[in-house]
């Protein structure tokens, strides 16, 4: 026989801790049956409830003359002025992680991640134009780290491919601390006619809801899946936990999606991410005032004898849930058809504030909508101020060419080619700057306009574990740069919060002095938060991922024409490199990679002095003075004279007009920096222009032969340079 | 002595077989609608050199579960002859 | 010029193709969905585009070479009418006999997204006349199965009869005899793995597709 | 009737089975180096209503020629029962 455990022990097992569940019992008044206790355990879940970050994230801001619409929806929308024809044209974006199962099965796991997020901005009228994906891995030598690249590259390209939006950038770096805890963070970015945009909130009562999409398996149904009623442990084989991702199903849902909204049939529309029919039916008629109920009978479904847990929490893939204008089945139907998916009218709205769930002639679930969102837990979790790196006492001495070698063949400043020859960067033909280019940001044009998307994903870990309030301004601020050094106007960032165990003070305070942190930089640098994913718990054995706050970023450039990259330098333009460089090297990529020493202060971001070099450098831009632009990040200068050159083919050589060692000099991060090449004539009047703004500026070096010099410190090929860059990852991945 | 192998990786029950899905799809396309249940699976077939048939068996055995199936989500079956 | 451009599920560079021909070109083109069972009348192109149709789930092209449309373009290639496969294009070209040979798993077994090089082998076809004299081409590709494979009397007489097009100067995938885009015998229809709809303006990085289309457009006008 | 399909489908010979030589590649460098001949080929499985067992052979035969293999490239093997 089996044992029979009583609701407050599944309460427990499902994550809610005791007070939680005394606040659902009394609320109800009455114990909670086992699909409701389902309902609550996911909506207050960390994922659905934000209960760690909600209180924090609240100092983001959110607004702003270019925000249509800010956190709270699926995605966030901003204005990009006008079309051809004078419509209002709108970008729509988000990221999210799918660090967990990417780490169990790594290939679905991120490929579901990309499905995921693009739900996300379709389901609001956007179409999908650019994917990006930010990785982390853990060390080079780690036995799992190989078949985790391996495999999370493949999902994300099997996936983005097939469905054929362009993957156009991201990031990736390898870390011991992420050994245990991989990161796949996916960002989608979806253009939209700003007066169609479609929300969740049902707006009336008495009509219509439709499931349509794939059919509804067990998948993704987490822990022990309760698998009856009785919710006894019997001895069935313990099912696979994995969604799997079906791009071509994602491609039919895109499709029908968009035309259903084009029909004008649409009333509110949710995709079933996490958490699936739960969490979309909850929100919809949670969101709209009303009620909901649902015939659960009627939900598509693949497995057989599922019960009407099963199909609350299951996270199959590929599905939405629509609510219709009345009447407006028939217009569903014929669509549904036309693309091939399944499709059923579920359930309908009213004004009953509750969501009642039938199975089999009974009904399974009759809670009011109130307590799920209103009641969901908050907490101000107690934190303390995180530890910090002090600001570094000694650098050691390297060779310059022996240091910048070792540099560009380390993991993380390797080329990552091998990884993003694997994505279709050019589908829908639109893109016009890509991980290939030589350029600080992925664009793609507006379709059909001169208007282009400039996008970007940055965050410098490191930094952010020396010192997370420095650490997050950091990453905001290089998104802004990269966006700025293409040429494109920065307008709004999206991000990614994944951090260790928030129960932990000490990771709390990570949590919460990144988040102010990158909240001082949006204020600043006018670039608000508008969407964006908490990712919690990253944590293995009580080890703690390095604090990671991705922020995805979108930037617009009015006139394609005027963008621009690294790769256009050419023999005989003079290099500027704009900015101070005080000589920071706490926590650089050189102490690091050349030295093996995790320390020192990461550097200082002075968010005025970005916003006076950042206007500049894009004023160089607007009127075509900049013949090539590539900000300052890891590796500092000589990394990226190197990038510039490599991009370009041409060589460049370098002097140090500064009193600082040369090895200071060539691989200083310090922040606000930007190495613009103009043309010979025009490099004093630069200068002179520089001075009159009160902007840093000193001619560094000269395009030139076909080695990458620095006067008296360092002499290399471009070839050699190349090679080493290049070869590091196909050799790792032994391809 | 020289035995042959034959593995059949299949994904395991209730882990969503979208080729499966597809090619059923397609068959029903064409007018073979008595079709279901399709399952795609994969088959390996190979020489090995073992000492007998059952130290051939943990070998593949072996094998399936270090590389060839991805035994999160995949079952396989092994034939040795 | 009158082109349709066929649209699987799955397709995913339909709309580019669309957008090549009429920038191209300034012709006029259909989108024209698989199971329609006869063609928009007086076509001078019919564009089998890329994409992954039916998700390419049992082989590339499989199942869109049995949708109803593909027995009209069949008729249509009968009939002369021009015909591009471009990377599942081809695929589906293949699979349905239009086109000899087959396009196996890439060599190293990975999607290959690139700009690539290619000699054009042929500058005598239909798609190819508005060539100059430049050498190479170079056009982005991306794809898993673009490894052309035919059996060695098919090879032979496609080599011989002129039906290699576009040939890779670095082979990326294996392809047989570094093959990246044949016609059929009478040499109205064309597979090439490489895309000249996203190579069709210098923003694109490339221009070099253009000039298939222009071929396609001289055709005409000569006619 | 309600019969069980079984085909595999393989690369002919003289076509190059890139996946069975990968697969032999990794294998050898996990240390099995005894294995050669890698092939690796498709295995579909389904349920079909047919009137007998010859029948069925018959329309699963139709089938791997209409869509389920390229016989330009591919040979296939059918079991019923
Ligand atoms: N996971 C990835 N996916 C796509 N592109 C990537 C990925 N990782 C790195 N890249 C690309 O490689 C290039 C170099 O990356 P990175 O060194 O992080 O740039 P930067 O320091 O300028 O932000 C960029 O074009 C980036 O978009
Ligand atoms: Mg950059």
């Amino acid at each position: 026989m089996s044992t029979t455990k009583t609701i407050a022990e599944y309460a427990a097992e499902y994550g809610l801790k005791p007070d939680e569940y005394q606040v659902i019992l009394d609320r109800l008044g009455r114990e909670p049956n086992y699909v409701e206790l389902g309902v609550f355990s996911v909506m207050w879940s960390e994922h659905c409830s934000y209960k760690s970050s909600r209180l924090h994230l609240r100092k983001f801001p959110v607004t702003g003359d270019k925000v249509i619409c800010g956190p709270g929806e699926n995605a966030g929308i901003i204005d990009i002025g006008e079309g051809p024809d004078g419509q209002k044209l709108a970008c729509v974006f988000k990221m999210e992680s799918h660090n967990h199962p990417s780490y169990i099965e790594p290939y679905q796991g991120a490929a579901t991640g990309v499905g995921g997020i693009m739900r996300d901005v379709f389901t609001m009228g956007a179409r999908p134009v650019a994917l990006l994906n930010a990785l982390r891995f853990g060390e080079p030598d780690h036995p799992k780290t190989k078949r985790i690249v391996e495999g999370v590259v493949a999902g994300i390209g099997g996936y983005g491919n097939c469905v054929g939006v362009p993957t156009v950038a991201g990031e990736t770096n390898f870390h011991s601390g992420y050994n245990g805890n991989c990161l796949v963070n996916a960002m989608c970015v979806g253009l939209a006619d700003a007066d169609k945009i479609f929300y969740s909130a049902a707006p009336e009562p008495g009509l219509p809801v439709v499931y349509f999409g794939s059919k509804t398996g067990r998948d993704g149904i987490h822990g022990a899946t309760m698998s009856s009623a009785e919710f006894s442990e019997d001895s069935e084989e313990k099912r696979p936990t994995v969604q799997v991702g079906d791009p071509f199903a994602e491609k039919l849902l895109i499709e029908a999606t968009l035309e259903l909204m084009a029909s004008g049939a649409v009333a509110a529309i949710q995709d079933m991410g996490a958490a699936g029919l739960t969490s979309s039916s909850v929100e919809m008629a949670g969101k709209g005032g009303l009620g909901i109920t649902l015939d659960l009978d009627k939900v598509p479904q693949r497995e057989e004898n599922m019960s009407a847990y099963e199909m609350m929490l299951s996270e199959s893939q590929e599905r939405m849930l629509a609510i219709l204008k009345p009447g407006r089945e028939e217009d569903g139907y014929r669509i549904f058809k036309k693309w091939g998916l399944d499709a059923a009218v579920i359930g309908e709205t009213n004004t009953s504030g509750h969501i009642v769930l039938t199975h089999k002639g009974e009904v399974v679930c009759d809670l009011p909508l109130g307590p799920l969102s209103d009641d969901a837990p908050l907490y101000d979790r107690p934190w303390v101020e995180p530890d910090t790196q002090a600001p570094l006492t000694r650098v050691p001495v390297a060779p310059v060419g022996d240091a910048l070698l070792t540099i560009l063949k380390s993991p993380d400043m390797a080329s990552k080619r091998w990884l993003w020859e694997q994505y279709d960067r050019h589908v829908m033909a639109d893109t016009l700057a890509d991980s290939a280019t030589g350029a600080d940001a992925g664009i793609v044009r507006v379709h059909g306009t001169k208007k282009a998307l400039a996008v970007t994903s940055d965050v410098t870990p490191r930094y952010v574990q020396a010192n997370p309030y420095e650490g997050g301004k950091q990453a905001v601020a290089e998104a802004w740069r990269n966006l700025t050094a293409v040429g494109a106007d920065p307008i709004a960032i999206t991000d990614n919060l994944n951090f260790g165990n928030p129960e932990r003070p000490k990771i709390m305070g990570q949590i919460v002095r990144a988040i102010d942190g990158m909240a001082e930089a949006c204020r600043v640098l006018n670039f608000p938060v508008v969407s964006g994913n908490v990712s919690l718990y990253n944590e293995t054995n009580g080890v703690a991922i390095p604090p990671t706050p991705t922020v995805g970023a979108v930037g617009l450039i009015e006139d394609y024409e005027n963008r621009i990259g690294f790769n256009s330098l050419k023999n005989g333009q003079v290099l500027i490199l704009i900015g101070d460089t005080k000589g920071e090297l706490g926590s650089s990529i050189y102490l690091r990679e050349v030295h093996g020493l995790e320390e020192g202060a990461p550097p200082p971001v002075d968010l005025e002095l970005e916003k006076l070099n950042g206007d500049f450098v894009r004023s160089l831009i607007h009127t075509k003075t900049a013949k090539a632009v590539h900000d300052l990040s890891d590796g500092g200068l000589l990394t990226a004279a190197f990038d510039v050159a490599a991009a370009s083919n041409v060589g460049i050589e370098l002097k140090n007009p500064t009193d600082l060692e040369d090895h200071v000099f060539a691989f200083a991060e310090d922040q606000a920096r930007y190495l613009v090449a103009v043309d010979e004539a025009s490099a004093h009047l630069v200068l002179a222009r520089a001075a009159e703004a009160g902007v840093a500026a000193q001619t560094v070096g000269v395009a030139t032969g076909t080695d990458l010099v620095l006067a008296g410190a360092a002499s290399l090929s471009l070839e050699a340079l190349k090679q080493a860059h290049e070869s590091w990852l196909p050799a790792y991945m032994g391809a | 002595m020289t035995l042959k192998a034959k593995v059949h990786i299949f994904l395991k029950n209730g882990v969503l077989d979208v080729q499966g899905k597809a090619v059923e799809g397609a068959l029903g396309g064409l007018g073979w609608t008595d079709v279901s249940n399709v399952r795609v699976g994969k088959v390996l077939e190979f020489d090995l050199k073992a000492s007998d048939k059952s130290a051939a068996e943990t070998e593949v055995k072996a094998m399936c579960e270090k590389l060839l199936a991805n035994t999160v989500i995949e079952s396989y079956r092994i034939e040795v002859a | 010029m009158k082109a349709a451009v066929l649209v699987f599920p799955g397709s995913n560079c339909d709309r580019d193709c669309k957008v090549a021909v009429e920038t191209t070109t300034g012709g006029h083109v259909d989108m024209v969905w698989h199971q329609e069972t006869a063609l928009p009348s007086g076509l001078d192109l019919i564009v089998v585009p890329g994409g992954f149709s039916y998700g390419d789930y049992l082989r590339c092209g499989a199942m869109a070479s049995q949708s109803p449309v593909m027995a009209e373009v069949a008729k249509a290639a009968e009939r002369g009418v021009s015909i591009l496969g471009i990377c599942n294009g081809f695929q589906i070209l293949c699979e349905s006999g239009l086109l000899p040979g087959a396009l196996l798993r890439n060599a190293g077994l990975k999607y290959i997204c690139k700009p690539i090089e290619l000699t054009i082998e042929n500058r005598n076809t239909r798609f190819t006349s508005a060539y100059g004299d430049e050498q190479t081409i170079w056009m982005t590709q991306g794809n898993a199965d673009g490894n052309f494979f035919a059996d060695a009397d098919t090879l032979q007489s496609i080599e011989d009869n002129g039906q290699v097009v576009f040939r890779y100067v670095e082979n990326p995938n294996g392809s047989i005899n570094n093959i990246a885009g044949i016609v059929n015998k009478a040499g109205n229809v064309l597979g090439m793995m490489p895309h000249p709809d996203r190579a069709f303006e210098p923003s694109l990085g490339s221009a070099d597709g253009a000039p298939l289309f222009h071929s396609l457009q001289r055709l005409l006008q000569s006619a």
